[in-house]
């Protein structure tokens, strides 16, 4: 089947982010394609592309990052709750007339209509909250 | 009511409005998937019922309420709003001290409000 | 004398327990946030113990459309009034 | 058939009242995470009404220590019988 | 217990293990305050008292649990672990079953150590 | 009196910033001295220089920093929450071969044990939790 999954947890904070990795794995291992992962409410922080956790915690961004290399996973940031809590591309950096950028592919800054149009398109769409 | 609304999407509102963003989350969602066309309903449970209480003000340093979003469900032809009959009558809220026109669900018609749409977005 | 602020409401978290297990029996609880529904007549019973000692944020009320539905034994303070609070307490703790 | 998920324990949220009001007569309830303390003998009685329909992760249960300490009743599934669970259910609601 | 400890701090922990942060932020806070110097003393209420049961383990992805921490109190001479009784009993779980020693508390003690520190951090 | 606030919450998701800033500003008029903010937990989310939130909503960077100009209010960000959660100043960004940074100046990353001296050293400490 193909599942996306929502996540609404910000990292280090939350288990969602932890959760949701772990059943994502599970997703891959039973055989299923993990199509996309959409990052919603404080889930936009799990995109934070200089997070510098501790060496002995897990690395959520890495982790985020191999599910996208290893399997094609699709990480869209809702640009909404993204612009507010200070994620930017280079792109959007530039049109608000701002220095530097604090999200960068994979990741990539889309509308919440995609949440419902990954709703519409996949089998499964499970979520996860703070 | 008696009859469960069918529908592609029903968003389920159960936060209040100022206190967190989960309110005005779950409304942009209802309000994008009404745009893309979808048939979308509204359920609020709980503390969601406080969104559609009149009188409502800006909250801290004028930031918005949830009534301007409200005033759009409208426009966009949401018109199930499915409200829990014992939310508003544990906080002594009458219907019409809402803001908007509602039905009232409780007891079964909650659980007919989830199976009778094809997807579910919780807030 | 210590101010407790609570921010949850008792109808969705379990937290207002905690804070009232918590309290001397001189301390006061003031509620804003998503706690001012905690004034509402039919929901001001979770706070019996401390009627008296009990307050609440008017912002908060107005902003949310409760400022006409408080039971009569919550006093209504503004933030000057929650600023009075923390200067006539030793300290203050917050419940979340 | 609805796949309910639920990460807030019933000692500290109502969450889970909202939960089972809105479960189906077939609806299932997977406890998670904080939730998982749900499933500890003294705590399962909040969930009396789905019990047959009722599981909890046991990677989160034994992260906690929990474990062994579960009340018969529930069925303890591992997060590739979480993934079985979601496969068998036609929508999924996640609660917290 | 009947003496009420005195201290600087009193760090309250409320929540449980891997759920969230705040236990972890909390037993941080604690034990930098004690480097500092400080008389640190710790309060588990509800949920907090799962920080202290035996046999947890690594969290998903291995993220690492709040034991190590617990293991290090002694070290920085936090040696006042006041535990919430009912929190306790609400859970079926008995003093054996905690990873460390602990006092009881219910009632007036636990306003009481309120009273008795001069700061509190709530977590 | 020598006031300090700890925000615990992160913008826009909770009223917990909201919140502090209106208690700040009522301080301030009543005559006392805001002396410090600490951001811990996900409070320290509102350093992120890169927030660009709705044009008709709060700027709460912005609020944060004119509290600091006009009144000479440390904003002190605890140091391990921020490099969990992407926020660098440039010297951390250094430190961890990082391109770029998140926060700037007037916020400052400090370690946890200066929560512990704010306590021991002000009047009064007041927490804004989500």
């Amino acid at each position: 089947m193909r599942y996306a999954l929502l996540v609404q947890g910000g990292p280090y904070s939350h288990q969602a982010s932890h959760s949701a990795l772990r059943f994502a794995e599970a997703v891959l291992a039973r055989g299923h394609h993990l199509a996309t992962v959409f990052f919603y409410h404080d889930g936009v922080y799990n995109a934070a592309r200089l997070s510098a956790p501790p060496q002995d915690e897990p690395h959520l961004l890495d982790a985020w990052r191999r599910l996208h290399e290893d399997h094609g996973t699709e990480l869209l940031v809702c640009i909404a709750a993204g612009l507010r809590r200070g994620l930017l591309d280079e792109r959007e950096a530039a049109r608000h007339g701002k220095q530097g950028h604090s999200l960068e592919a994979p990741f990539e800054l889309t509308g919440l209509g995609q949440l419902i149009e990954v709703g519409r398109s996949h089998d499964r769409l499970v979520t996860f909250s703070p | 009511m008696n009859d469960i609304p069918e529908g592609d999407l029903l968003v389920i509102l159960r936060h209040g409005p100022h206190g967190n963003s989960w309110l005005r989350e779950g409304l942009d969602a209802a309000l994008v998937a009404a745009a893309f066309g979808q048939r979308v309903s509204l359920l609020f449970l709980g503390e969601g019922v406080m969104a559609l209480l009149k009188d409502q003000q800006e909250g801290p340093l004028g930031q918005k309420g949830t009534q301007p979003m409200l005033e759009m469900l409208g426009m966009y032809d949401i018109e199930t709003l499915l409200v829990d009959r014992r939310a508003l009558s544990e906080r002594g809220i009458e219907v019409d001290d809402l803001c908007v026109s509602v039905s009232l669900v409780e007891g079964e018609a909650i659980a007919g409000a989830l199976a009778h749409h094809r997807q579910i977005l919780n807030f | 004398m210590i101010l407790h602020i609570l921010n949850r409401s008792p109808s969705a978290s379990r937290v207002f327990q905690q804070t009232l297990d918590a309290m001397g029996p001189e301390d006061r609880l003031l509620l804003i946030e998503d706690a001012v529904q905690g004034a509402l007549p039919q929901l001001v019973r979770y706070f019996e113990p401390v009627i008296g000692r009990l307050f609440a944020l008017r912002e908060d009320l107005a902003s949310r459309g409760l400022d006409g539905r408080c039971d009569s034994r919550v006093m209504v303070v503004d933030v000057d009034g929650f600023v009075t609070l923390t200067e006539e307490a030793d300290k203050t703790v917050s419940w979340f």
